[in-house]
């Protein structure tokens, strides 16, 4: 019992040495990703992409005469881990902050940002509220899930289908999605929504919800959850010679969706921001071939790159202003109009959404690319 | 009724899996009452090491040699993963408390989780298509994907084999005996030791078996992918009656069977809800699952 | 009127019948034996008295009250206690605890109390200790209060068992093969301390298989053989007993 | 006697050091103020309140429960609740959330408490599970779904609103401090020693005349009340809280601290608390391989320490004064009176 005190201050004291005075010097960025965890695989990336953006900045002789250095930390996707990775980033002295890619995440490190006075771009948290809270110095590079409900609504109308099936899986976005888009739905009167259901991630056997949904028989699919779900549907579905018509959400918008499904992909259609590839700018195309030179494969998603936009702008902010948090805020809001961004012409609203008319219909063709609709 | 006998189908193959993944818990439960936390990541360390065969040898081509061949070197390095796990995280706790070795078993799960994330990457990976046959046989009114025959055809025979092989060979009595009494078992002459890690490479290699069936029939397999089949598995062993071959079969079975209908009929949302549910009424009229467990508390 | 008694109790397991239709009536002050070949159903007997199995029909009156089937914690409370024949004790806590263990069912604290510790808690807490201290004082293993149980000897853990049982304040106490594991030193210890126990005022059941410490302590021998009662009577009588003779003294002796 | 008061001295000085630290954090020139510090302390008191009272459960009774998340969660989603759709404050939703946890575990344990070990984790693994598909999928519209409820207003004590990390540190520290008390009273009282005979042996603690069920119901409800109480702080710190808050690998987090620590240990309780929750921020500078070293020493831990890092140690009992020896049987002459009362010391 004596020991006790001792010892855990021994167990406290790693934490006090890790956090080393801050000395001036390099302009920091902080990027907040998950690098474990069930989205692991989008922070990875998230990591590689706006670390070769800094790099070649660097090269390029950086910013304002000195060198960028990213600052990463990992938020465990998940809330608890968030916060404390966000209190780390305060400490470690960034005045801006990239990330990140969960809405609920994101959530937890808000208010630890903006009491620090921190500047926070989003990624990939697309909930409505986010920028619903009055915080000054919040942005984020993608859509909200109410933009995409709209999208997905008119996309329906246009394909003309009368009676659709909405399948989500209990994410809270693949969730608000679906909320939205059949609010949308119901409201415009665009088509009868005759199933919504929740189907459990990270399950690899469909066929029991397949067969149900078969059985009720609709004339189309909207599918408002993630990509590898959304293969194993196609997939499944073509085992039971089953085909009906699937829409799904940028949250589909991955080349692994077609990897799983193969040939089943064919004709599967999806909205989302455009793709890098059909964003005509030869930096977007040139940054996607050093990408492809770096990691021998693209980023698996839109996802990073949009966390590549949003350092791009801070960069682009920290040029005009300088490092003090609340100039480059001002300057967000106010003066960034059109900047050429990797996934297309990006602005911010007085809330710190993004503006503009993000979203595009894509479709797979028969060699498993993904083609835009016009 | 043929949206029902469709959905029986459907249970039918889910459950083979479950049941074979089921059998490495109790089989390992059986010898060392002990719940192999870390089984669960054996079994996606199964559909890593088939795929990484796969395209190592480009024997996308498919064909069952191709598949056969696969199988069995997963099987083979799964097993000899499962006999290290034993040597080194749980046969140094032998004697000092169930409760240790359950912690120890939860450390080695995340671990081989995260080693996985490192090795093979965090992004989800594909077996390539076109390796299975994709016809669809139609049986009063229900069509049956080939795929789905072949999972639980196979799944089916490797239970068989084991059974057999538990329950008409010398090894398999050894084992037997070492389930129901370490100490007599000893005192015969068996090398328990040896025994345990015999399990602890049947065990796994089943559970790497059920890994690349997987991979073969649903294309996809990711690192993480081991917690929920482990859970659902582990669950269809108690449901069975732990440490009870046949139980861990009929519990694999008829859990995934509850799912599918679950889903069908109730909802899509809370069927792994009223699986555990169901799960619970039965422990509470069976406390030792439906086929019940060998052991017998003597007052 | 007997302390207990037991109307027609029958139990079976499966297809085998473990104790079939016993009907006894054992009386208080008395030190009784219970004896027979292995597999006689005297364990059985045992379990269905203290409750930790239920009987199949037939009735068990303690006191002239009813306690079929009552769980075990309330036949300790109404005074019957038993030690086991495989050994059950708290392994790893001190024999003092063990002992105290029999004390539970005569203290009154609960949650609240344990929390607030009013005045009668702790002098119940204090009185407990001096008990348990005492109970190890009288089978001789006070001064060991402090070691773990697990490290003692057999015949010193059965011993621990019987204070364990006494601590629970019991009118009636059920003994589960006492000696057994004991070398002769200890068995006559043992004898005596039976009687003792017995001059406490506490009724004594045993199943024993030393015959010489059955004979030398019981007032009166019950002798069950395939889950029915072939004799009872006096150690004498029993001695003489042609059906005992052919069935278990006989055959073994 | 002297042990108990030593003990409480040991306590006294490290909860004391503790409250030194946000003051002193910044003095010593530590990045943000200690911010990261301070936030990591308060998840590790939070994990502390709930690991002590898994203790009572897990550590003291035997009950194999890998479920704690549960209580936890409805605690959390009751304060919750209360506070943004009833308007209570969210410090006086304290009390509530823990029966209502209390009464979710009493339901739950009534029909399965008298099943043996392993059956018993599955059950309330499964009740975690339950637990967390009902609060997705937003069971009576309460829930919020996977959103959770966000909104949670500040707590405020004696009229001073808590609003820093440092503030949610001194609330959250002190109920662990609280906790350390009560449990410690209640670890060496006749109902604590009723939980240890029944993991010892439940065949012979009922022998011994303890209603085994009715006290492993006590302690499955009572560990449960305190955990639904930890998640009204929890909704207190986060002022959001949603399903994935409360997995099953936060049981099972709970679970390895209980047992790593040393059941029934309290002090190994607190130790392995710091390690599992404060060894997942130290190895954050291993980034993508974090949890492969975490997972690891896991595993080492256990296998160089198996009985916890600071095993549970036997209770002390002031015995009076020591009577004469008695070797063999003859200390029977000192005989005690049947009844309670009158066994007086002999010396």
């Amino acid at each position: 019992m004596k020991k006790l005190p001792f010892l855990a201050l021994l167990t406290l004291l790693p934490f006090l040495a890790s956090a080393a005075p801050s000395l001036a010097g390099p302009v920091k960025i902080g990027l907040l990703a998950p690098l474990t965890g069930p989205f692991a695989s989008e922070g990875q990336d998230m990591k590689n992409l706006v670390s070769l953006l800094a790099e070649e900045l660097n090269r390029a002789g950086g910013v304002n005469g000195s060198p960028v250095e990213v600052v990463v930390e990992d938020d465990g996707s998940a809330p608890r881990s968030a916060a404390n990775a966000a209190n780390r980033l305060v400490a470690r002295g960034v005045p801006v902050v990239v990330g990140t890619y969960g809405s609920a995440v994101t959530e937890a490190s808000q208010e630890i940002f903006a009491e620090a006075g921190i500047v926070q771009i989003a990624t990939g948290s697309t909930a409505i509220r986010l920028t619903a809270k009055g915080l000054e110095r919040f942005f984020r590079t993608c859509p909200r899930d109410d933009e995409q409900g709209r999208v997905a609504a008119e996309t329906i109308a246009r394909l003309g289908f009368r009676n659709i099936a909405i399948l989500h899986d209990n994410s809270v976005y693949a969730k608000g999605l679906a909320e939205e888009s059949r609010e949308r739905i119901r409201r415009k009167g665009v088509a009868n929504v005759i199933f919504y259901d929740a189907l459990q991630p990270n399950e690899r056997d469909y066929s029991a919800i397949l067969t149900k949904l078969k059985g009720i028989g609709p004339e189309a699919i909207l599918f408002t959850g993630y990509y590898t779900e959304a293969g194993l549907l196609l997939r499944q579905m073509a085992e039971m010679r089953w085909s009906v018509p699937m829409i799904g959400g940028d949250a589909t918008n991955n080349v692994g969706l077609v990897e799983i499904a193969g040939k089943a992909a064919t004709g599967y259609r999806f909205i989302s921001p455009a793709l890098p590839a059909d964003i005509d700018t030869p930096a977007a195309r040139a940054f996607l071939a050093a990408y492809q030179a770096e990691y021998k494969t693209l980023p698996g998603s839109i996802w990073p790159v949009l966390a590549g936009d949003a350092f791009n702008v801070l960069v682009e902010a920290i040029k005009a202003r300088g490092t003090d948090p609340g100039a480059i805020a001002g300057y967000l809001h106010k003066e960034l109009r059109d900047f050429e961004g990797l996934t297309g012409k990006i602005s911010f609203d007085y809330s710190g959404d993004r503006v503009g008319d993000l979203y595009r219909l894509y479709e797979v063709d028969a060699e498993g690319r993904f083609v835009l609709v016009p | 009724m043929q949206e029902f006998l469709q959905q029986l189908i459907n249970g039918l193959a889910v459950g083979g899996l479950y049941a074979l993944i089921a059998l490495g818990y109790t089989m390992v439960y059986g010898v060392l009452k002990l719940i192999n936390f870390a089984h669960g990541e054996l079994f996606a360390l199964g559909a890593y090491l088939g795929l990484t065969l796969l395209t190592a040898l480009g024997l996308a081509g498919g064909g069952p040699a191709a598949v056969a061949l696969i199988l069995l070197f997963a099987m083979g390095l799964v097993a000899l993963a499962g006999y290290l796990l034993e040597r080194v995280a749980y046969r140094p706790l032998r004697g000092s408390g169930r409760l240790t070795a359950v912690v120890s078993a939860l450390g080695a799960s995340i671990f081989f989780q995260n080693a996985m994330m490192l090795v093979f990457g965090a992004k989800a990976r594909v077996y390539p298509g076109g390796i299975l046959s994709g016809e669809v046989f139609t049986l009063l009114g229900a069509q049956i994907p080939a795929t789905r025959i072949l999972l639980l055809a196979s799944s089916l025979l490797l239970m068989l084999l084991l059974y057999w092989f538990i329950h008409h060979t010398r090894t398999g009595a050894a084992v037997r005996a070492v389930s129901l009494d370490q100490g007599a078992a000893r005192l015969m002459g068996i090398d328990v030791n040896r025994v345990i890690s015999l399990v602890f490479l049947i065990g796994p290699a089943l559970g790497a078996a059920a890994g690349v069936m997987a991979g073969l029939l649903y294309g996809q397999i990711k690192y993480d992918m081991g917690v929920l089949y482990g859970l659902k598995a582990f669950t269809a062993a108690i449901l069975g009656g732990i440490g009870n071959i046949p139980g861990a079969m009929a519990g694999g079975i008829l859990l995934g069977v509850i799912e599918a209908l679950g889903a069908a009929y109730i909802s899509i949302a809370w069927k792994d809800a009223i699986a555990f549910c169901l799960l619970i009424l039965i422990l509470i009229f069976r406390p030792t699952g439906l086929l019940g467990e060998r052991t017998a508390d003597k007052v | 009127m007997s302390l207990l008694s037991l109307r027609g109790l029958s139990k079976s397991f499966g297809g085998l019948v473990a104790v079939a239709h016993v009907s006894l009536e054992l009386e208080a002050d008395a030190v009784i034996g219970l004896i027979g070949p292995n597999g006689a159903g005297k364990t059985t007997l045992f379990n269905l008295i203290t409750g930790n199995q239920r009987p199949d029909s037939g009735g068990i009156f303690f006191d002239g009250r009813d306690i079929t089937g009552l769980p075990t914690h309330a036949v300790v409370r109404l005074g019957i206690a038993r030690t086991f024949q495989n050994i059950r004790l708290f392994q790893s806590m001190s024999l003092l605890e063990n002992v105290l263990a029999g004390r539970h069912c005569r203290l009154r604290a609960g949650l609240a109390a344990s929390l607030l510790r009013p005045p009668f808690q702790r002098r119940e807490e204090r009185q407990a200790v001096r008990r348990a201290r005492d109970e190890l004082a009288f089978v001789g293993l006070e001064e060991q209060r402090d070691k773990p149980a697990g490290g003692l000897s057999h015949g010193s853990q059965r011993l621990l068992e019987i204070a364990r049982a006494l601590a629970t304040d019991p009118r009636f106490l059920i003994l589960d093969e006492p000696a057994g594991g004991m070398n002769g030193q200890e068995t006559a210890a043992l004898m005596e301390l039976i009687a003792a126990i017995r001059s406490r005022g506490v009724s004594v059941l045993l199943i024993e298989h030393d015959m010489n410490l059955v004979m030398k302590v019981c007032r009166r021998i019950v002798v069950l053989e395939y889950g029915v009662v072939i004799a009872q009577g006096a150690p004498e009588h029993i001695k003489r007993d042609p059906a005992v003779i052919e069935a278990y003294l006989g055959s073994g002796e | 006697m002297i042990a108990a008061r030593r003990s409480l001295l040991s306590w006294s000085a490290f909860f004391a050091s503790l409250a030194a630290l946000p003051p002193l954090l910044p003095l010593l020139g530590v990045d943000g103020g200690g911010a990261v510090q301070i936030g990591v302390l308060n998840d590790i008191g939070i994990y502390l309140i709930l690991a002590l009272s898994l203790n009572i459960i897990l550590g003291h009774a035997g009950i194999f429960h890998m479920g704690h998340t549960a209580f936890f969660a409805v605690g959390a989603y009751a304060a919750a609740i209360l506070n943004t759709s009833c308007g209570w404050p969210i410090l006086s939703a304290l009390p509530v959330a823990g029966l209502l946890a209390a009464l979710l575990a009493f339901l739950v344990a009534v029909p399965v408490i008298r099943l043996r070990g392993d059956y018993l984790l599955v059950v309330t693994i499964g009740v975690v599970e339950i637990v967390r598909i009902c609060l997705v999928n937003n069971i009576f519209g309460l829930t919020g779904g996977a959103n959770g409820i966000a909104g949670i207003g500040r707590a405020v004590i004696l009229g001073r609103r808590l609003t820093t990390p440092a503030d949610i540190f001194y609330l959250i520290w002190s109920f662990a401090a609280l906790s350390v008390l009560l449990f410690s009273l209640l670890e060496n009282s006749r109902f604590g020693r009723a939980l240890n005979y029944i993991r010892e042996d439940e065949v012979a603690a009922a022998g011994c005349g303890i209603n085994t069920g009715r006290h492993k119901i006590q302690a499955f409800v009572l560990g449960a009340f305190w955990a639904g109480m930890a998640g009204t702080l929890f909704a207190v710190k986060t002022r959001l809280v949603d399903p994935e808050s409360f997995t099953f690998s936060e049981s099972v987090m709970l679970f390895a601290i209980v047992i790593l620590g040393g059941a029934g240990s309290m002090a190994g309780i607190v130790l392995g608390t710091f390690l599992l929750i404060g060894l997942q921020e130290i190895f954050r500078d291993f980034l993508e391989a974090r949890m492969l070293v975490f997972g690891a020493a896991m595993v080492a831990m256990m296998i160089f320490r198996p009985q916890g890092l600071l095993p549970a140690r036997a209770r002390r009992y002031d015995t009076g004064g020591r009577t004469g020896a008695s070797p063999g049987a003859a200390g029977r002459e000192k005989k005690p009176g049947p009844p309670a009362g009158n066994g007086a010391a002999g010396t």
